[in-house]
């Protein structure tokens, strides 16, 4: 009787969001049907796209790392870690290209690599550190709102202050030999680089996850995230436990720098955080934001739909130049995630509460 | 009764403030050691920012907090865990994604000494015997008297000389509420001195050694537990009767 | 029967927690009821349920002759039920009489256009929101008027902002007041003008008021009919007499078999 | 005697500290200025010539802040409730601002020696010798460390003295050097518009000279400010005089007729400065000296009014031309002259509504009431003439400026609706200007793949209906988003927006990144609405009516609802506000607003790019609603002229002005979000409050409604 009447209730809102919905999964299902069936791929090249999908993932994911650390602890999105991110990118390029050029880089491509991630490392952590210093720490308790433009405000000026130490050209990574060739497993073919950006982030991931879960430090972060007046009443120090949480996510940040570098050479500039960034805090989201193993697997998630979404969905419903709207679909999957599952794939109710 | 003990704790004239809004005038309270002082108020009354204004989380206009005779207004929380003050919070809020062993770990997050810590998680869990059973649950899974439970033991890990509690008995079953009582009577018992915001007023005043009202930010009233509960201003007005 | 407002087998589960349980009662036209019962029976989730802000999850809410399940929160309100909030609510920043002209919004319709372009039509409507809200606002005395219609909320003292509550709700021209903890955090005088007002409402304004209190003193003045919750349900019904001696609502509300025990072990 | 000697203690105990850090911080922002290219770009520029440059101005300032901060930090710090001492003496204040002056000479200093060493040009791009020539003052570089250091100590100290002069004295010279410096910075603005024909040239030569002002011209600024500040607190005194004066002397016949005379004549120089054709126009302003005189292109200007010219009218024509011309030459004079006054008349008419409020009971009074209508109606219209007069005062390139500060106010307006009434921040509005330029380019441009060439003002209603609705599609989706999602999703709805404009997908439609061209331009009869001098009414209309609505909505029932909405949503919905028809009414209207200022734009250009609609564009019109403070009318103009128009006018600004955008935001989030949003924060102030006071009813509350709920 009540379910009857409340179906005879429904808003024209959720109506909408209903058609919406089946919308969506009928294009997906129809898209892939129709590029499966007309053979144009081999298996073989989907999994290609797969892996290369999942070293792009595990980069994003590393960025995704970094929002879901600070929303969880601070619940806001910082804005600028796109241009954190870029930072580690930025400076670890002139440190390449100076090794490169004194010959130590072709002679120790591995030291290279290490010392290659500490800078990045560091730079990014400094880059984070100075933002939570000046912008972020006396906002803790602002409104939402303010926040996000404060951080709006940090992106733009860190790019513009990179663009006009560092110049507004576009830069290249120097060539890791040694990076660039393939394995063949059957007939399937990746790259190296591919594997090594993809193991070496989900180590780092799988640190991190061991530093929260297991060590002291880690349980007062995960308290601060849940309750911060409570954990200051267990004695824990909640502004050092804000600093680490922006050390962590600029450290991850700046290793994702290195690796997109390697994996990606070109295109290394100013600007290069403000989409990744933009992707980066939609995995998080997808994950279920302030959720760690979500950020992860919402970042590889997004990286393997990105690569395979617009020739296997795209192309079959027969739109023109479908490697064109890559960069569109990471926010069309924002956008969805927030209407139907704003808590994300693993996020918790509690996502929707704070709210 | 210790009537001769020193105030572990102690607010002379507390004026407190949120924006133009006075909430605390003219606040004293007096927290003897080894005793069970109650704090008693309305919705609003202003026992939470007593509270808050204790620990540190609003910093008071006027007056000030002692502790062990040394003032402390304006101190950290943080600082103020260090010198042995514990506090169980309304609602609980225990970190419900942790598990309860983890939880009680937080409790104890400034000491370093890992043996007795683990002796002292044993303790509490022999205080409590139903979290024993529990220790590998996550917090948030547990019902609200167990949670209340735990938020107390959670409280106790760091080896408090004095236990501030907000209304333990909100939203608990009789029983629950009954059971919690006599075992915050036990850890008294034991040494710990201990004050408590309550609302359920004839259930704190049955245990209290001291009461005090609060009403409209004024202590109104503070009697020893026995006067307050002959008084019949306060009959009248808190416990109901007509 | 002249039944103003019904709810039967009324639930609400947030995740496994019955906040509301089976609760079922009435309510009839020009009548005061309160709603006591200790902190977290589920009384403000009852107030939640019948404003629409909380879907139900069972059960059904009849508001004259018409069912208020699925209907959204502005639409109750159209429908003629007001509340105030525990935690008073108030718009901060807009002015005290911007307050309660945004209760009259129900009850006016000018739009976009009709704003742009200020017809006659428009401008009368603006003056009779204005003229009413101006009425609501002087049911309290000198309180909230005069320099004070152009100041903001925010300026308000703890006790007149708990009034401009009561005003906006009024103003909203319901049939039926939801009051929640009007007296809280108010001091004994104030405390015995609230009680009286609530009744002024009733008999000067023909409210029909529903009111969820603490202080006795309040419950017992102003009620007509007392209904004490906890755990969701409904444990007692009846006159204030009646409720207040009988046991459940004794042993939940007031605790007393608690202090008995005591003294019996003493 | 013992004071100074316990102010020196408090000093190296408490404060020393504070002290060097605000040394530390000002040396790192010289650094910064310097390494970002600023000192550099700016040295080009002269605020007197050949004396002292912009980028040595901007280190000075540096210096000189650096000291006043130290001061100021100081003396908040000293004057804490229950201090016995809250002023620090003379000396100790002086030495304070030499101390952070010293730190940041010497930053700068070192940073000198450290290029003399390393060559870092290769990783930072604007350590170049321009900029070492600028900081080493042509002099040796072992000489020039010392020089730097005692140079900032010196200005140091001079801010820190700035402080300890009488306040009267002091607001009108650091007015008076701050005129200097900002006519200084607008030098090239200056100089075309003084260059204008209907300007004494004496003018120009006596205050301008290369690169900058010239001596006299800088001392004869300054002394006019000072003046100015001085009398500034009598001019309303003497105003109100005047316009009392007028009121009761001069008849009403008289008043009149002349308002109606100069409204005439304006209006007929508008006319013909719409009319002429833009080769009649030099587009650049140093080859000014060809400025069509009126008279030579009346007949023009006639023909325009009178469509038809019949032989008739001719003669009708020729006489009403002589007339007329008189009317103009003389209204050129009373334009030009009453220039200033018009400036300070529309601020004044900006306070004078401010008051109004007050104001009800002294309109009962009838003699105060005519004063007051009196002071309104000219105020409105010496602001109504001013816009009007605006272009053909200025000339083409600040028409230019005008027209994109135009572009952006009305942008900003729209946006307001959104984010300031309503309380949604949209981040990626630039989507509905871009779907108003598009579907104008679609309708009109005769190459566009529907080949409509409908007229500019056929399809403006199309345009505004179908980005409405663009609005409305945007809106419906992100209904129950909570504020910050609804940010980043609106940004990701932006770029999405740009990426389609991008695509092959849409190519055969939207023409891809090579966009869309031959859009034709605007037409009113059978003039063209081409070139920004012309442009400018059409936009400036724009933002009238912008205005107009923006200002009734807010008054209105329907205001009422978006703020209460924006303050509370679930009150407001119980208080039985319909929030979602409230929200997809702002995202309507909004875009719609934002759609206009599109079609114009894209008229402007005749040429549209997929380029133009970045992200950037949305950050520039939100910023602009910070600046001037989110839902604050006045607000919008002023934040769009110093925004937009001032990096326009300084060319060098350009390159660091989203640089500036990012740095105002954050500055005004961090130091004034009060001033500037007052709303959101004292909402918050208020939650904050209430939470706290009843933070136990809240947070049962959320016990009921969930905190059990927190399962995984």
């Amino acid at each position: 009787m009540t379910s009857l009447q409340k179906s005879k209730r429904v808003s024209w809102v959720s109506i909408i969001l209903w058609v919406l919905r089946v919308t969506v999964i009928a294009l997906v299902i129809y898209g892939s049907a129709v590029t499966l069936s007309s053979g144009k791929y081999a298996p073989s090249s989907w999994i290609s796209l797969l892996i290369a999908g999942l070293a792009q993932g595990s980069i994003y994911a590393l960025i995704a790392l970094g929002y879901s650390l600070v929303y969880g602890i601070m619940l806001m999105i910082n804005f600028a870690h796109g241009e954190v991110y870029m930072a580690g990118a930025f400076v670890s390029f002139f440190v390449a290209d100076a090794l490169e050029q004194s010959g130590f880089l072709q002679a120790q491509p591995l030291v290279t690599i290490f010392i290659l991630l500490l800078s990045a490392m560091a730079t990014s952590t400094l880059v984070a550190l100075i933002l939570e210093r000046v912008a972020y720490r006396k906002l803790q308790n602002a409104p939402r709102m303010i926040s996000l433009i404060t951080a709006i405000g940090a992106s733009f000026f860190l790019q513009y202050t990179f663009r006009g130490f560092f110049g507004s050209g576009f830069k290249a990574y120097p060539e890791f030999g040694a990076m660039w060739g393939r394995w063949t497993f059957g007939s399937v073919t990746v790259q190296v680089v591919q594997i090594v950006v993809a193991m070496a982030a989900i180590l780092m991931m799988g640190g991190l996850y061991w530093f929260v879960e297991k060590t002291k430090t880690g349980k007062s972060m995960r308290a601060v995230s849940e309750d911060k007046e409570i954990a200051s009443l267990m004695g824990i120090d909640v502004n050092r436990v804000i600093v680490i949480t922006f050390m962590l996510g600029g450290m991850l940040a700046g290793a994702a720098g290195v690796f997109r570098g390697l994996y990606q050479p070109q295109g290394i500039g100013y600007n290069m955080g403000f989409l990744p960034g933009l992707k980066a805090f939609s995995a998080a989201v997808l994950g279920g934001i302030g959720n760690i193993p979500g950020a992860m697997l919402g970042g590889v998630f997004l990286g393997i739909f990105e690569s395979i979404g617009p020739n296997l969905i795209l192309q079959g419903l027969g739109i023109v130049g479908a490697n064109q709207l890559k960069d569109a679909i990471a926010i069309v999957m924002l956008v969805l995630v927030l209407i139907f599952r704003p808590q994300g794939i693993l996020g918790e109710k509690l996502a929707e509460e704070k709210a | 009764m210790q009537t001769d003990s020193h105030p572990i704790l102690e607010l002379r004239n507390i004026d407190t403030y949120y924006g133009q809004i006075q909430v605390l005038r003219q606040v004293n309270i007096s927290m003897p050691a080894g005793e069970i002082t109650c704090l008693l108020g309305g919705n609003a009354s202003g026992k939470s920012t007593t509270l808050r204004t204790i620990l540190g989380m609003v910093t008071p206009s006027q007056g000030s907090i002692h502790f062990r005779g040394e003032r402390i207004e304006g101190i950290s929380t943080t600082e103020l865990v260090k010198l042995g003050v514990s506090m169980v919070p309304e609602n609980r809020r225990i970190f419900g994604r942790m598990t309860v062993r983890e939880n009680l770990e937080m409790g104890a997050f400034l000491r370093k000494d890992r043996k007795e810590i683990e002796k002292d998680i044993e303790r509490v869990l022999n205080l409590f015997p139903r979290l024993r059973e529990r220790l590998k649950q996550l917090g948030g899974t547990m019902s609200g008297g167990e949670q209340q439970m735990l938020a107390m033991a959670r409280a106790l890990m760091s080896r408090p000389s004095l236990l501030l509690m907000d209304e333990p008995s909100m939203g608990l079953s009789p029983l629950f509420v009954q059971q919690i009582f006599k075992i915050i009577q036990e850890i008294n018992e034991q040494g710990t001195t201990i004050f408590m915001v309550e609302q359920n007023a004839n259930m704190a005043l049955s245990i209290a050694d001291y009461g005090y009202v609060l009403q409209t930010g004024k202590i109104v009233l503070n009697d020893t537990a026995q006067n307050l509960r002959d008084n019949k201003m306060m009959r009248k007005a808190y416990l109901g009767e007509t | 029967m002249n039944k103003l407002f019904e709810c039967k087998n009324l639930s609400k589960d947030f995740g496994g927690l019955t906040a509301v349980n089976k609760f079922s009662f009435d309510i009839e036209e020009g009548e005061i009821v309160s709603l006591i019962g200790p902190n977290g029976a589920g009384k403000t989730t009852f107030f939640n349920l019948v404003t629409g802000l909380y879907p139900a999850s069972s059960g059904m809410i009849m508001f004259k002759g018409e069912d208020l399940i699925g209907l959204s929160p502005y639409e109750i309100t159209q429908l003629g039920i007001a509340r105030t909030f525990q935690a008073v609510r108030l718009f901060p920043d807009m002015t005290i009489l911007e307050n309660v002209m945004v209760g009259q919004h129900c009850r006016s319709k000018s739009g976009v256009i009709g704003a742009i372009l200020q017809p006659k039509s428009y401008k009368e409507e603006e003056e009779r929101i204005r003229t009413n809200a101006e009425k609501q606002l002087a049911f309290f005395g000198s309180r909230l008027m005069g320099f004070r219609l152009n100041q903001p909320a925010s300026s308000l003292s703890y006790a007149n902002r708990r009034r401009l509550e009561i005003a906006r709700a009024m103003s909203t021209e319901a049939k039926l007041l939801l009051l929640d903890e009007p007296a809280a955090g108010m001091n004994p005088k104030e405390t015995i003008e609230i009680a009286h007002l609530i009744g002024k409402l009733r008999d000067e304004r023909g409210f029909t008021i529903l009111v969820i209190e603490h202080d006795m003193r309040v419950v017992k003045d102003v009620s007509d009919r007392v209904v004490a919750m906890d755990y969701g349900s409904k444990i007692a019904e009846g006159t204030y007499q009646q409720v207040a001696t009988n046991e459940h609502v004794v042993e939940a509300y007031l605790g007393r078999k608690g202090n008995e025990e005591q003294d019996n072990a003493n | 005697m013992t004071d100074s000697n316990t102010i020196n203690t408090i000093i190296e105990r408490k404060h020393a500290t504070k002290t060097v850090l605000i040394g530390i911080y000002s040396g790192l922002v010289t650094l910064f200025v310097c390494l970002i290219g600023m000192v550099e770009t700016f040295g080009a520029r002269d605020i007197i010539g050949g004396i002292i440059s912009m980028g040595h101005t901007m280190l000075i300032i540096i210096a000189v802040g650096s000291g006043a901060v130290a001061v100021k930090t100081l003396r908040e710090d000293m004057s804490t409730p229950g201090a016995t001492i809250n002023k620090p003496a003379f000396l100790v204040e002086i030495f304070v601002g030499v101390t952070t002056g010293l730190i940041v000479g010497a930053t700068l200093s070192i940073f000198v020696f450290a290029t003399q060493l390393v060559d870092m040009r290769s990783v930072l791009i604007n350590v170049s010798p321009g900029l070492l020539e600028m900081l080493t003052l042509q002099q040796p570089a072992s000489q020039v460390m010392m020089t730097i250091t005692v140079l900032g100590s010196l200005l140091g100290g001079i801010g820190a003295a700035i402080f300890n002069i009488n306040p009267r004295i002091r607001l009108p010279l650091v007015l008076g050097l701050t005129s200097v410096v900002s006519l200084g910075m607008l030098r090239d603005m200056l100089k075309i518009v003084l260059s204008r024909e209907g300007w004494p040239s004496v003018l120009l030569n006596f205050l301008v000279k290369n690169q900058g002002l010239s001596i006299a011209g800088a001392t004869t600024i300054f002394a006019t400010t000072v003046a100015l500040v001085i009398i500034w607190p009598h001019l309303p005194k003497i105003y109100d005089k005047t316009v009392r004066i007028i009121v009761t002397y001069v008849p009403k016949v008289l008043q009149f007729a002349v308002s109606i005379i100069f409204t005439i004549a304006l209006t007929m120089r508008v006319f013909w400065f719409i009319g002429i054709s833009d080769k009649d126009l030099p587009i650049l302003p140093s080859c000014q000296a060809a400025d069509s005189s009126p008279n030579v292109d009346l007949a023009k200007c006639i023909s325009i009014l009178s469509n038809d010219v019949s032989t008739t009218s001719d003669l009708l024509g020729t006489n009403l031309a002589t007339l007329v011309s008189t009317i103009i030459t003389v209204s050129e004079i009373l334009v030009g002259s009453l220039i200033l006054l018009c400036f300070i008349f529309a601020i004044w008419n900006i306070r004078q509504n401010a008051n109004l409020t007050d104001t009800k009971s002294t309109l009962e009074d009838p003699n105060n009431a005519l004063l007051i209508i009196a002071k309104r109606n000219i105020s409105a219209f010496f602001s109504v003439a001013l816009l009007v007069s605006l272009p053909i005062l200025l000339g083409v390139f600040p028409s230019e400026v005008l027209l994109n500060v135009g572009l952006y106010m009305l942008m900003g307006f729209g946006l307001n609706i959104v984010v300031g009434m309503a309380g949604l921040l949209d981040l990626g509005y630039v989507a509905f200007f871009a779907v108003g330029a598009y579907s104008t380019a679609i309708l009109t441009s005769p190459r566009a793949s529907i080949e409509l060439g409908m007229s500019f003002w056929a399809a403006l209603p199309i345009v505004v209906l179908v980005t409405g609705a663009t609005g409305l599609l945007v809106g419906a989706p992100v209904l129950r988003m909570r504020g910050d999602y609804l940010a980043i999703v609106t940004l990701g709805f932006g770029e999405i927006a740009r990426f389609l404009f991008l695509s092959d997908w849409f190519k055969p439609w939207l023409g891809g990144a090579q966009g869309i061209i031959l859009i034709p331009p605007v037409s009113i009869g059978n003039v063209q609405l081409i070139g920004p001098h012309k442009l400018y009414y059409l936009i400036i209309t724009g933002c009238l009516i912008a205005l107009f609505i923006s200002a009734r909505l807010r008054g209105s029932r329907v205001g009422r609802a978006w703020m209460a909405m924006s303050e509370d949503e679930k009150v407001a919905e119980t208080m039985g506000i319909n929030t979602v028809y409230y929200k997809l009414l702002a995202f309507g209207l909004g875009a719609m607003i934002a759609s206009i200022s599109g079609a114009v734009f894209a008229a402007k250009l005749g040429t549209i790019f997929p380029h133009s609609f970045n992200v950037l564009v949305s950050i520039t019109a939100l910023s602009l609603l910070i600046v001037g403070g989110i839902g604050s009318l006045p607000g919008i103009i002023v934040g769009a002229l110093v925004l937009v128009g001032l990096p326009e006018l300084l060319r060098e600004f350009t390159e660091y002005r989203l640089l500036i955008y990012g740095a105002i935001l954050i500055f005004m989030m961090l130091s004034r979000p009060e001033g500037l949003i007052p709303r959101v924060r004292q909402t918050r102030e208020l939650d904050d409050q209430e939470l706290s006071q009843d933070a136990w009813l809240h947070d049962k509350n959320e016990a009921n409604n969930g905190s059990s709920v927190t399962v995984t």
